[in-house]
């Protein structure tokens, strides 16, 4: 707490205001990303990439502004970061052990038919809608 | 102190040194209290009461095993689908309102503030709210038995689509009421979990540093975080089991896009680590225990604080270990037969270090050490025998016969029930101000222990006959129509066993009222919850005590008496 | 509320970290793995059923762009009260927490909005999958949000009358959490094509 | 070469499995051997330690047991020389886990994860609470006309390789042959594939493993192994359309 005091004057108000606008600067380029995206396509670097980036990469960056300055994780004790790091990695564990069976539909001597058969129709009534001009998702 | 020097510090603690001192009635004192020991109390009869209920589930779908049709005296005829629902609550109640209320929530209320030398814990009345959500929680569990369709019965781990869709499991308010009972005794045991840390990690004596605080809160501490970190995904994932039960969603229907495997998942990665949550509890009771009566230092405890923390982080890699057969990719099996058997290290290192512990000690074998030492002694073959199921090779033949039944009740019965009496006969004294009678004890444990063991050996010869559980009726099963007296013998010993728990009852009502007075330290211990007055009064001590070394210092060379309390300044006789 | 004596307990701080907020960063920890379950499920079948893009597609990027700016402007409010707390301004915390709490409203009244829409549209929980996510998850970040609010009335009350100013920057923490969840639900639920 | 270490262990310990598993449940197939090996193998390591564990726990209850006049001892546990009596048997234990985490991988991957070639297929299809077993017939293909639909019994003949593919209509089930030592999981809206081969010919017990509801008690059926004469009267007769659903 003592060293609190020290960094409380570091963020004043005009501070705060500060992170703020930049947190509104990449709100902005993630939404224009998608939209900006086909017309930014340079060599290898596709459209989706740039959507991956503008979308997940600007939402890791809000999310860091936000933890360290609003919620002063930066200048909280180091072992409250390892601990909401060590839940996040937890998450990530799940994931790593749980996607081989439910994110993939084909494996060693098993295969998820019923979701190859959503994904088949699914597909199809997107291409039928699309060449009737029809909303395929909605009502079934 | 820590805090001093800025605006946001909590009121001084001056003014309330004199708290508490007015008359209370009888239900601000003992129903909405927020004293720690009153809640403790609470959490304590309600899992008596639970494990009562618990144990007469036992009794009718046992009996309905060894005779089979035959109407069970005091239950009449067990039909599948009251079978179904009573061996599938029976699991529910035992774990989730036996074992962890007793062990972790009781205890934990119980022992945390006097073991640290704090007043009380830290959130009071989160304390009691957590407590009235778990009551909430019980009774929905026991209403649900008795709407319309009946109790749940797709077993304690309600893998969907049976659970998710009343057109298979047809207990359409039963598979409900049995889901948000499961969600919202979680929810409680996160607000109490949260005051559990806060309170070990802040509120310490001053002068306990982190090797000084008895193994027992470390073990619940490791606990309740492992129970926070593992609960999130069954949290979300009870949600999602409710919106498919209630609103029609298809997260878990395969015709619709959903994956019944994902389900799995969740129930397992919370599933394993709560082995965890419920077990270091109870090693820690025991460390307690074998401590005070061998009069000796615990072996090595750094290293069985490193086992600890080593066996909660590796129970976060195992949890598909359940799930071999159950429809996992093969090649994930290899991965998860290592980690298990990686997890069996740390663990068989912890008892080890419990059993030398016992090296050159003066073993006084009264009823809690019988109980700590007996928990050593029959988790040791529950231990051994989870081996098989963790190897991947021969998990093929044993899931989910009766040898996982019969190793898993190796494990939770000495975890709940022998953990809790040796706790209780333990801390009894210090609860209530009397001592317990020790040949009512002893008679107590030896018909438990031994009718104990020949309940589940039985049943251990039966999976390795290729029983499956779960069945209501081996009659219909050609292949296993024999072994009839094995399953009579197993029955028979849970009728001797449920008989002499009236024998604990007994001597604990006696005890309460006729017991011998206690005073303050009984057993001669060192931690601080034995410099308080038995039992503590609200506040706990007149003066806070100070800290001055390991809770562990018995037989120091040099000293007249074999035992050195924590809060005696060094360099003076100990204070009787 | 105020009227109950503290724990001795309570005004301890072995770790240097004062016990509100302990407790506070442990909520935090056991939300992360509430959230995180539901949100590694939805991307595991979001990833492996290609047809979900489609389905996604029919969301607003609008209304979750104008919500994502509706949080994080409470977010500032609600910093700012901590900042009049810690220099013991309690009416000035308690008008910031109001207006925290009013950026939440608009945020619920926004979600309304949208949700009638797409309802209307027949895009309602059932419809498939990606719509079940989308209500499931979505719905449980706005409880978070109401909890918030209706607990930040009340510290907010007691901010006005200059107690308990701790617990401004207790709330805060939490909402700049709920504000995080939703910085990552917005690329998943709406960005994502 | 892996293959011969994991042949060398199990010729030690299947006599021992043999006894063990096999004395109840007869060795329905071509793997049951294996598994018993293992679990012979793994009785032998953890009886070991737990045997140890008995004794020295009983010898120091017995031993320090409290005498007048004599006081306990100061130990910390961070002794070296009393310290290596637990670092030896870690590492002790570490090295059986090696062991057994070899055998029960050489054993999951030889029936879980390897698909030998298969002379037959069969395909079982769960459902509350019955199971449905379709025989590929006399042309050994699936999906033609002359397939044997069978209920609540399912044919095979000995010495066969058989796959089988393994389906739910409705809540998760449980393939299982005891004396095949075979489990798995049927999952509805997946195909799940394995093998096995039978040795020994009689009537088994198929059990569902898996909690499938009210009726899950009574969901067995029966395996029957024929020779192959037998099978072959069996088919004869099954594909003239006799042997309907019993």
């Amino acid at each position: 707490m003592a060293e609190h005091q020290e960094h409380a004057d570091d963020h004043g108000q005009a501070f705060y205001v500060k992170i703020w606008a930049i947190l509104l600067v990449l709100l902005i380029v993630s939404i224009l990303g998608p939209i900006l995206a086909p017309h930014m396509e340079i060599g290898f670097l596709k459209a989706w990439m740039i959507t991956l980036m503008t979308a997940f990469g600007i939402a890791v960056v809000k999310a860091y502004l936000v933890a360290a300055n609003f919620m002063h994780l930066n200048i909280e004790k180091r072992y409250i970061t390892y601990l909401l790091t060590t839940m996040l990695m937890l998450m990530l564990l799940f994931f790593a052990g749980v996607a081989p069976d439910v994110m993939r539909h084909e494996g060693q001597n098993w295969e998820n038919v019923a979701a190859e058969a959503e994904i088949e129709r699914a597909l199809k009534a997107e291409g039928a809608a699309a060449a009737h001009g029809e909303d395929p998702s909605a009502g079934h | 102190m820590a805090e001093a020097g800025t605006v946001d510090t909590h009121d001084a603690p001056a003014h309330d040194a004199e708290h508490g001192h007015h008359e209370q009635s009888f239900l601000s004192k003992y129903i909405f209290s927020t004293d720690h020991k009153i809640i403790a109390m609470q959490y304590m009869f309600t899992g008596i009461v639970m494990a009562l209920i618990g144990g007469y589930m036992s009794y009718a779908f046992r009996m309905q095993l060894a005779f089979p049709g035959e109407s069970v005296p005091g239950y009449g005829v067990v039909s599948q689908g009251e079978y179904n629902s009573l061996v599938t609550n029976h699991g529910t109640i035992m774990i989730f309102w036996v074992a962890m209320p007793m062990l972790i929530a009781a205890f934990g209320n119980y022992l945390i503030p006097l073991m640290i030398g704090a007043d009380d814990m830290v959130f009071p009345r989160i304390n009691r709210l957590s407590y009235q959500i778990f009551l909430i929680s019980a009774i929905i569990l026991i209403v649900s038995f008795f709407v319309p369709g009946g109790g749940f019965g797709g077993a304690w781990t309600s893998y969907p689509p049976l659970s998710a869709n009343a057109e298979y499991n047809l207990t359409p308010y039963g598979a409900t009421f049995w889901l948000v009972a499961v969600a919202l005794e979680f929810v409680a045991f996160l607000l109490g979990g949260i005051n559990f840390i806060t309170t070990l990690m802040n509120s310490r004596a001053p002068g306990m540093r982190m090797h000084d605080i008895p193994m027992v809160l470390w073990m619940i501490i490791i606990a309740s975080i492992l129970f926070m970190a593992s609960v999130g995904p069954l949290i979300a994932g009870a949600v999602m089991l409710f919106m498919d039960q209630v609103v029609g969603t298809g997260f878990f229907d395969p015709d619709r896009g959903g994956d019944p495997v994902l389900w799995q998942h969740l129930f397992w990665f919370f599933g394993h680590p709560e082995v965890y949550v419920v077990l270091l509890p109870a090693m820690g009771i025991v460390a307690e225990i074998i401590c005070t009566f061998a009069r000796k230092k615990l072996f090595n405890y750094k290293l069985i604080l490193y086992t600890a923390f080593a066996t909660g982080i590796i129970s976060f890699f195992v949890w598909a270990h359940h799930q071999f057969v159950a429809g996992i990719d093969p090649r994930m099996a290899n991965v998860f037969t290592i980690t298990t058997l990686i997890i069996s290290i740390p663990i068989a290192e912890m008892l080890f270090l419990y059993i030398a512990t016992l090296y050159g000690g003066s073993i006084r074998l009264t009823t809690p050490m019988l109980w700590a030492l007996s928990f050593i002694a029959e988790f040791l073959i529950g231990g051994i025998t989870g081996i098989f199921l963790g190897a991947s090779g021969s998990d093929i033949y044993f899931h989910d016969t009766y040898f996982v039944l019969a190793h898993f009740h190796y494990t939770f019965f000495p975890i709940a029930i022998i953990g809790f009496f040796a706790g209780i006969t333990y801390w009894f004294p210090k609860m209530f101000g009397r001592m317990m009678n020790d040949s009512l004890g002893k008679i107590h444990f030896w018909g438990t222990i031994i009718a104990f063991n020949f309940i589940f050996i039985p049943l251990f010869i039966l999976g390795a006959a290729g029983q499956h559980r779960r069945i209501y009726n081996f009659q219909n099963f050609p292949d296993l129509a024999g072994m009839q007296d094995l399953r009579v013998i197993a029955t028979s010993a849970l009728l001797v066993m449920l008989v002499f728990q009236a024998i604990f009852l007994f001597n604990f009502v006696y005890s309460l009222f006729k017991g011998k007075p206690a005073g303050k330290n009984p057993w001669k211990a060192n931690t601080l919850e034995w410099t308080a007055d038995s039992p503590p009064p609200h506040g706990n001590w007149p003066e806070l005590p100070n800290c001055y070394r390991g809770p562990y210092e018995y037989s120091v060379p040099g000293r007249e008496d074999d035992y050195w309390p924590q809060d005696v300044p060094p360099d003076t006789a100990p204070a009787e | 509320m105020s009227t109950m004596t503290r724990p001795i307990a309570t005004t301890r701080s072995a770790t240097g970290i004062p016990t509100g907020k302990l407790a506070v960063w442990w909520v935090i920890g056991s939300e992360i793995v509430i959230f995180g379950g539901l949100l590694a499920s939805y991307v595991m079948f979001r990833l492996g059923h290609p047809e979900w893009a489609e389905y996604a597609s029919h969301t607003n990027t609008w209304f979750g762009g104008a919500n994502t700016f509706v949080l994080l402007t409470s977010s500032l409010f609600a910093v700012l009260a901590h900042h009049a707390a810690e220099h013991g301004d309690g009416k000035t915390a308690a008008k910031w927490l109001l207006g925290t709490c009013a950026g939440g409203l608009v945020f619920l009244c926004i979600k309304a909005v949208e949700w009638t829409g797409e309802i209307q549209h027949g895009y309602t929980i059932t419809a498939n999958g990606f719509w079940s996510f989308y209500y499931t998850a979505a719905g449980i970040h706005a409880l978070h949000v109401i909890a918030g609010c209706i607990i930040m009335l009340i510290i907010a009350k007691q901010a006005w009358k200059g107690q308990e100013l701790q617990r401004v920057e207790l709330i805060g923490i939490y909402w700049h959490f709920v504000d995080i969840v939703w910085i990552f639900l917005f690329p998943l639920l709406y960005i994502a094509k | 070469m892996t293959q011969g270490i994991y042949d060398f262990i199990k010729s030690i310990f299947a006599p021992l499995g043999e006894y063990l598993i096999g004395s109840a449940v007869p060795v329905g197939s071509s793997f049951a051997g294996d598994i018993d090996a293992l679990i012979a193998l793994v009785a032998v390591f953890v009886g070991f330690w737990a045997l140890l564990a008995y004794a020295a726990f009983f010898f120091l209850i017995f031993r320090f047991r409290a005498r007048d006049g004599q006081r306990a001892q100061y130990v910390t546990g961070e002794e070296k020389d009393l310290k290596r009596w637990i670092t030896y048997p870690h590492a002790a234990i570490i090295l059986c886990d090696l062991v057994i985490v070899f055998m029960a991988i050489m054993v999951w991957y030889n029936i879980k994860q390897r698909l030998p070639e298969a002379d037959s297929t069969v395909r079982i299809v769960a459902q509350q609470w019955a199971w449905n077993f379709v025989h590929p017939g006399p042309d050994n293909e699936l999906d033609t006309d002359d397939d044997i639909n069978t209920f609540n019994e399912l044919h095979v003949q000995e010495g066969t390789t058989y796959h089988y593919e393994l389906i739910s209509k409705d809540v998760l089930h449980d393939f299982s042959v005891p004396v095949f030592r075979l489990k798995q999981d049927a999952i509805p809206g997946r195909v799940m594939k394995g093998w096995f081969r039978p040795t020994k010919a009689g009537a088994y017990d198929i059990q569902c493993a898996e909690m499938c509801g009210i009726g899950h008690g009574i969901m067995g059926a029966r395996i029957i192994v024929e020779t192959p004469e037998e099978h072959a009267a069996w088919m004869s007769q099954g594909s003239a359309g006799k042997l309907a659903s019993r």
